[in-house]
């Protein structure tokens, strides 16, 4: 296809096509209208199944249905609407359905507005439904990365049986960016597929799938399977991005569209004579700890830069184990910070003595 | 000599956790019986809805999911979407699919799914300790309506069928009631017929049967039945609501 | 129909002893069995007077909990 | 390094939304970074519609472009309203006059004016003024070229009739043109 | 009245009839079912209105507009409920409408078990909700502390005009305890109510309370002014109990019923001659890291204890900032630890030489 | 000379961010029409839902709360039952009103809350960029239904006044059109009948409003009101669905 | 009826151009004039013919922008 | 430290909950920490009931007796299988004989039968075999007095008529006497 200039929610829509994706379920929401409208126009072309839900709730709960009668299925939606699903998906998480959610984030709290943000950090990497369950969390920074995160979501959340969010904003989903399909189309996957719900035929014993376990026994087990399933993925999963890290002295850590932005004020910076670096979190969950088990032996301390008031930050203090000081800078309610603010920021601390 | 009933290949051989009494069971039988004689049991999955059936997972010799509290219409929407040659059922209790579960089955209804509700109403929640429902009887007491429903204050029982059988897209509704063994003839009849248009692909069915929760109502089994006679239906008519022209 | 004869049989483990096929038998073949407790706490129900079983099924369609195979005696 | 930031700023029908993306897919397919960002939601209705590029010879970080244009490409005066403090001193402005009958008060940027809709109209195409800003862009910035930009055509617009393919080409090349012939302001940058 | 024996459920229902809540909204769900059932019986009595929704979503919002209107209102519910209620909960934090909201949390993920679990927390302390916002998170451990702080949450709630969660379990709201109503009953606050709605009369400018503000710079304001609020009630609200911690080698970390079990198993180990102490946060949120900023000087190691796979943990590091080594203890899916387990498990911590 | 037309007072001096030609704004009108006729600004809340009228209390000239998309019965309940002096409406789209919001309008009908709710089907979801609503008619194009809504994949249009109207709760239900100035004065008596039940405390009100969304069907404001009144009205028939007895 | 007088005078930069107004005017009074801009952008409705307003409000009622105040001329 | 840790149970219908609350109210009213625990949820249907209760003179952490009871008191055979384990050695079982046709199989552990259904019937209270059992219970370990008792009773069922009131304490008498009429199983601890 050769690089094509494509809006992150459409770049996430096709890939997830080329990703076996065949059914979709989901609710009109701003910013990212243009994934439920792409698809109805492609999917039945491809012999899919485009169907609008009542709701992100009804949406969450017939991607259920679908993906446990073994579909490829997904669903997108923005903050609010994942709201919504928080005790859809902690089903999802406890029955083991592979699935991909979409939250193309916008800023908060309430209705707050249409404009990106990054406020769903928590949302995100720490449930808001109930119960102990962990979800993969993929942030791509450019729409390349949204297609080949998407593509990879439906791999993982099939060969994990666990449901994957992907974590885009306002940002990254209205904008557009070239966009090249360099990973083959998925097949159907081969895996297992026996706890798929697909009539007994009489030839086995009736299948199902639940959540509910009255003897707590029962249910700590299952529990204890699923931190299993999530030591696992926190061992082989987590990813991220290293950006001139390399010999920093102040090392920025941000996602997605917050890192884009950071980058830019890292040149600048060194420009400047300043060593900065970035690491980028590719998996908000598992959040990539081992990127910071060694710290470059410079580094005199790490900022936090969100599109949010400081969630994230959590996640690199708890890195960062006291070794040194963890600064926050964010903006948020759909501000998008400037590079040349966050450079200001730096200096600042670096001139504070505080790197 | 020859057997005239036996216990259907459509339910299990685990006994339910239902009280003594507790039609629920019934409702079962017949929804296993309808199964098995249309040749469906390896062909069905069935949604169990959250509320005393929600173990029916354990009870129906079909694949079962198990659905969020009102959200099995929703479910077996995303099934049926999926193996369009399954049958597909959900099983839900008034509490899950006249309450919180009001948005799915309506519009499951709207879309013209082509499943079969078998919606069970005994007027309570019986689950969670006989608290009121939307459809509780006007001066029914309740842990929720100590001094009965006060319509008043909570508005009179909400008449689940008739408000779906006014969507375009519901193609069979229709109540019946287990308060008697003529009745629950009747009961089995509806719920062939609701399954039987799924077969057809001519969309949406539910049946309504009117059950009852002899813990939940603080009577004893047969008094339920007789309660159930003599309070519910005069309320809650019996009879077609809606039915598509024959072809 | 007066002819028919019915014998019904009970998986008495299964009952729950609700009484609801006592009531709706119209032959009055069945009873509650205070005697004795089954397995499951309960006073499982126990057929009285067999004979006159008419093969109705009423005691089966009301159970809710399947106890009952009915067989006919189709030589009379 | 290469950074041009580009803001395409009129009324909702104007097409100003197509001229961005024009402008960051003939850059991408003459091999630059691009990105294109709208302004979206539902404060565009009725109002201002407007969009960000930035093309670079290396990876984009923001694609929003806010105080720190280079060039501004307005067509309405609204627009110019809203945006004339964006640019950066030495930027580019360029103005449709048929729309905006005020000059440009900045006298450290590099001003362009031209009567986009009354060339548009000459051209036949009245409702290609957007066009003719693109070609005038073209000429004055000259970081696209012809050929990729009717490849991009292709791409935006798929299989787009002949006729109105020539007609826009018409448009952009009299826009192009129009910068040698049009009045031209350029203060001290 | 002395001391009554009472369930939880039904002390922190009277509790709240004493702290002059009037207006209850709720839908049903084990194990906090005793909550709605009394206000169904009781608050009629007292002139007030006990409303059955017809779900959980319905019941935040019918709290959300009775609160707006000036009520002293609640709703309480069990884990997957809390769930649906999260963008009325985000909602709540945006517009800061003042209203209390029991959790009497059950075991999770999904539809999980009726029985007592503490895997809520991250609900409880990191919304789940979209957007950047903080709920105040009481955590009672007694029967009668649910009493008390069910009184303390209306008034906390309107001191800063904000939800207030008040986080029990199965266990504490099914037991009998004996309980003292000791704070006198609260008569309606003379607070600030310029923000209430009750008809302009023609004598002010019409009121609107709201959460969406499409211009970012404002909603960053907002958000900003939302932050100030949260680092004030950080600064004065944060509490918990120490429990023989001033000598402690080992340190436990647990709140509600955990922490009830823990003094069990320090006294136990203190009799063994062991150094064992407690510190029991009676708010999550603000989590009290003052508690741990000095720690005691023979402190070797810090043990967190939930009835959870372990979210709370998260904040004990993040406490413990890497002075020293925090361990894990959890059990989950409605297993209640044994004090002996416990004791058991810090023994072989000791004798491990972690201690 | 006398002025026999000018602008409510139940309207503020904001201009409205509706799209030009959008009837929205004859909606808003009409309610600050009445309320202002029956002397009730003072005294009401309005409950604004999400849609292209979330902003709508930035018009009313009345204390204004917004809720949540679909919330706006349940936060109206909450009110009125904390203040039952005051005059409580809900102004709602039929994406809010009849999508994800059923739950909530079905059982505040149910209840017989005392409020008048305001339900403006224009047959799309405006505010998100013209996706299909429940009620869009077959056949209609959106954005998520490119070639026409089709029944057979999304059922036929939901009619809602018709199924609120079965709900035993319901006291006044009726649908009118803004299409055209004869209809717009049927419309407001319409506005005014449902205000004047809850007034004398009769229960729940709900007026259906079919209006137009130029933008979101792609026409330009006057064919807008044509198709409207030539496709809508023939679907979703005029007139009252449900009155009460007169006393 | 014929006989009755109106006066309409329209807020114009309150017109958003829609031209419902025109549209339902029985009397041609109305027109979109297209010669200039309000404020907001649009081109605003006028009154053109004034002289046949009848009074009848179809432009008040239909008028999403409620840009119009009627008057009575009631010495007529 | 003094601690009691009973569990009660039985059947749904037979008072086990009850004869839990009246336990700890009294030993409240006599100035012990108290808890009582439930077991709680659908499972309860038709199957066992049981409660949990501790009686301390500091404050109860777990108010859950599973494995370390000092007391059981059994009104029905499932009860027993169920719970035959969890009393510690040396602690005490009490038994409803009239329903549990069995020996406690424990060697370890004080064992007290007794017919209670019979007992009460003979009061002509048949429902009140948890009062007898009470009575038994408040004869061996002597941690309630009568009067706490009767308090508790008020408390509990708030005004309660004064018939009912005296056949329950007839039964709760005629159980406390019972314990030295009955036939004593007493094994070594
Ligand atoms: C989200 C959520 N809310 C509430 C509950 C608690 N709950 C369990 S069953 C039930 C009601 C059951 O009533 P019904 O549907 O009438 O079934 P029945 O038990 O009467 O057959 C409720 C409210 C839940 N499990 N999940
Ligand atoms: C929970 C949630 N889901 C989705 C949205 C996005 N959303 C905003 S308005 C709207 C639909 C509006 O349509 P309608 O109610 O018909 O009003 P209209 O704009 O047509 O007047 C939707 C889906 C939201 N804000 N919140
Ligand atoms: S509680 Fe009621 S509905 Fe549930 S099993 Fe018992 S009798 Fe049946
Ligand atoms: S079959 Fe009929 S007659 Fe025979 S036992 Fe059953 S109910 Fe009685
Ligand atoms: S109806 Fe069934 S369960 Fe009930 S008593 Fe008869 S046999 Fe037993
Ligand atoms: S989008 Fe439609 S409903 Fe919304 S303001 Fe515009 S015309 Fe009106
Ligand atoms: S009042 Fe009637 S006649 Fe006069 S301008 Fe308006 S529509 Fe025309
Ligand atoms: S209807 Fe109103 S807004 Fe539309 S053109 Fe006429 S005056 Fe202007
Ligand atoms: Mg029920
Ligand atoms: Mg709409």
């Amino acid at each position: 296809m050769g690089r094509t200039l494509m809006k992150g929610n459409e770049a996430m829509a096709l890939a997830a096509i080329r990703g076996g994706c065949t059914h979709f379920f989901g609710y009109p929401i701003t910013p990212q209208n243009e994934i439920p409208e792409l698809f109805a126009r492609e999917l039945p072309k491809a012999g899919g199944l485009f169907l609008q839900a009542e709701s992100e709730i009804a949406a969450v709960n017939m991607l259920y249905g679908s993906a446990a009668a073994g579909a490829r299925a997904m669903t997108s939606s923005s903050s609010p609407g994942l709201a919504l699903m928080q005790e859809g998906i902690s089903m999802l998480a406890a029955t083991e359905i592979p699935c991909v959610i979409v939250n193309v984030m916008r800023g908060g709290p309430g209705l707050g507005t249409i404009q990106p943000a990054q406020s769903d950090y928590f949302q995100m990497t720490r449930g808001g439904g109930n119960g102990d369950y962990r979800i993969i969390s993929l942030a791509p920074a450019t729409v390349q990365e949204s297609a080949e995160m998407m593509q990879k979501a439906f791999d993982l959340s099939h060969k994990y049986r666990t449901p994957v969010f992907l974590v885009s904003d306002g940002m990254l989903g209205q904008m557009m960016e070239p966009v090249e399909f360099l990973i083959p189309p998925s097949t159907k996957p081969a895996g297992d597929q026996s706890w798929v719900l697909s009539g007994h035929q009489g030839r086995r014993p009736p299948r199902t799938i639940k959540s509910l376990r009255l003897d707590p026994a029962m249910l700590e087990n299952h529990n204890l399977k699923l931190q299993g399933k999530y030591s696992r993925i926190t061992r082989r999963e987590s990813q991220f991005e290293s950006y001139r890290a390399d010999d920093a002295e102040l090392l920025f850590c941000a996602f997605g569209s917050a890192a884009r932005i950071v980058k830019n004020s890292v040149d600048d910076l060194r420009q400047n004579g300043r060593r900065a670096g970035l690491i980028r979190p590719m998996t908000l969950w598992p959040f990539p700890f081992p990127a910071f088990r060694v710290l470059p032996e410079k580094c005199k301390s790490l900022v936090c830069v969100e599109m949010s008031c400081g969630q994230m930050v959590d996640d690199v203090r708890l890195a960062a184990g006291g070794r040194v000081p963890v600064h926050f800078y964010g903006r948020c309610g759909g501000v998008i910070p400037e590079p040349a603010e966050l450079s200001e920021y730096a200096e600042e601390l670096i001139v504070g003595g505080a790197v | 000599m020859s057997v005239i009933f036996k216990k259907t290949a459509g339910l299990t051989e685990t006994d339910t956790h239902y009280c003594p009494g507790c039609t629920h069971g019934v409702a079962h039988r017949l929804v296993g019986e309808v199964l098995e004689e249309l040749g469906l049991l390896g062909d069905t999955i069935g949604c169990a809805s959250v509320g005393c059936s929600i173990f029916s997972y354990n009870y129906f010799n079909v694949d079962m999911i198990e659905c969020s509290h009102g959200r099995a219409p929703a479910v077996a929407t995303g099934i049926k979407r999926t193996v369009p040659g399954k049958t597909v059922f959900t099983y839900q209790g008034d509490g899950d699919l006249a309450a919180i579960g009001t948005a799915e089955i309506v519009h499951a209804a709207h879309r013209g799914e082509h499943i079969t509700v078998i919606f069970v109403n005994n007027a309570i929640y019986g689950m969670t300790g006989g608290q009121m429902a939307p459809t509780t009887l006007s001066g029914q007491k309740a842990t929720t309506a100590p001094t009965g429903r006060n319509a008043e204050l909570s508005g009179m029982p909400l008449k689940m069928s008739e408000m779906i059988a006014e969507v375009p897209g519901a193609t069979y509704v229709e109540r019946v009631s287990l308060h008697h063994p003529k009745y629950i003839r009747k009961a089995k009849k509806a719920i062939l017929r609701g399954f039987t248009y799924q077969l057809q692909n001519r969309g949406f069915s539910m049946v309504e049967l009117l059950s009852t929760c002899p813990t939940g109502w603080g009577l004893a089994p047969v008094a339920a039945l007789e309660w159930l006679g003599n309070n519910m239906i005069p309320y809650y008519p019996l009879g077609v609501l809606k039915a598509p022209e024959e072809v | 129909m007066a002819d028919r004869r019915g014998i019904p049989h009970i998986a008495v483990e299964r009952c729950k002893g609700c009484g609801l096929c006592v009531s709706v038998c119209p032959e009055a073949v069945l009873s509650i069995d205070e005697s004795r407790v089954n397995l499951k706490g309960y006073y499982p129900v126990t057929v009285e007077s067999g004979e006159s079983c008419i093969g109705c099924l009423s005691c089966a369609l009301i159970c809710p909990d399947v106890t009952f195979t009915i067989e006919l005696l189709d030589d009379r | 390094m290469f950074s041009e930031r580009i803001l395409c700023a009129g009324f909702g029908g104007q097409g100003v939304m197509v001229l961005g993306k024009l402008i960051a897919c003939a850059a991408m397919l003459g091999g630059r970074e691009v990105t294109w960002m709208p302004s979206y939601g539902p404060e565009m209705r009725g109002g201002t519609a407007y969009c960000s590029v930035v093309l670079a010879d290396h990876p984009v970080g923001s694609p929003i472009v806010t105080t720190n244009a280079t060039s501004l490409i307005v067509m309405n005066l609204p627009s110019l309203e809203r945006f004339e403090q964006s640019v950066l001193p030495g930027g580019l402005v360029l103005v449709n006059s048929s729309l905006i009958d005020r000059e440009v008060r900045r006298d450290d940027v590099l001003v362009q004016t031209l009567e986009a809709n009354k060339i548009a109209a000459e051209c036949g195409a009245p409702k290609a003024a957007n066009m003719v800003m693109l070609g005038a862009y073209m000429a004055i910035r000259e970081v696209i070229d012809q050929n990729h930009l009717k490849m991009a055509f292709r791409q935006i617009f798929g299989t787009m009739a002949m006729t109105s393919f020539e007609l826009n080409m018409k448009a952009v090349r009299r826009g192009f043109e129009s910068v040698d012939t049009v009045v031209v302001t350029r203060k001290a940058a």
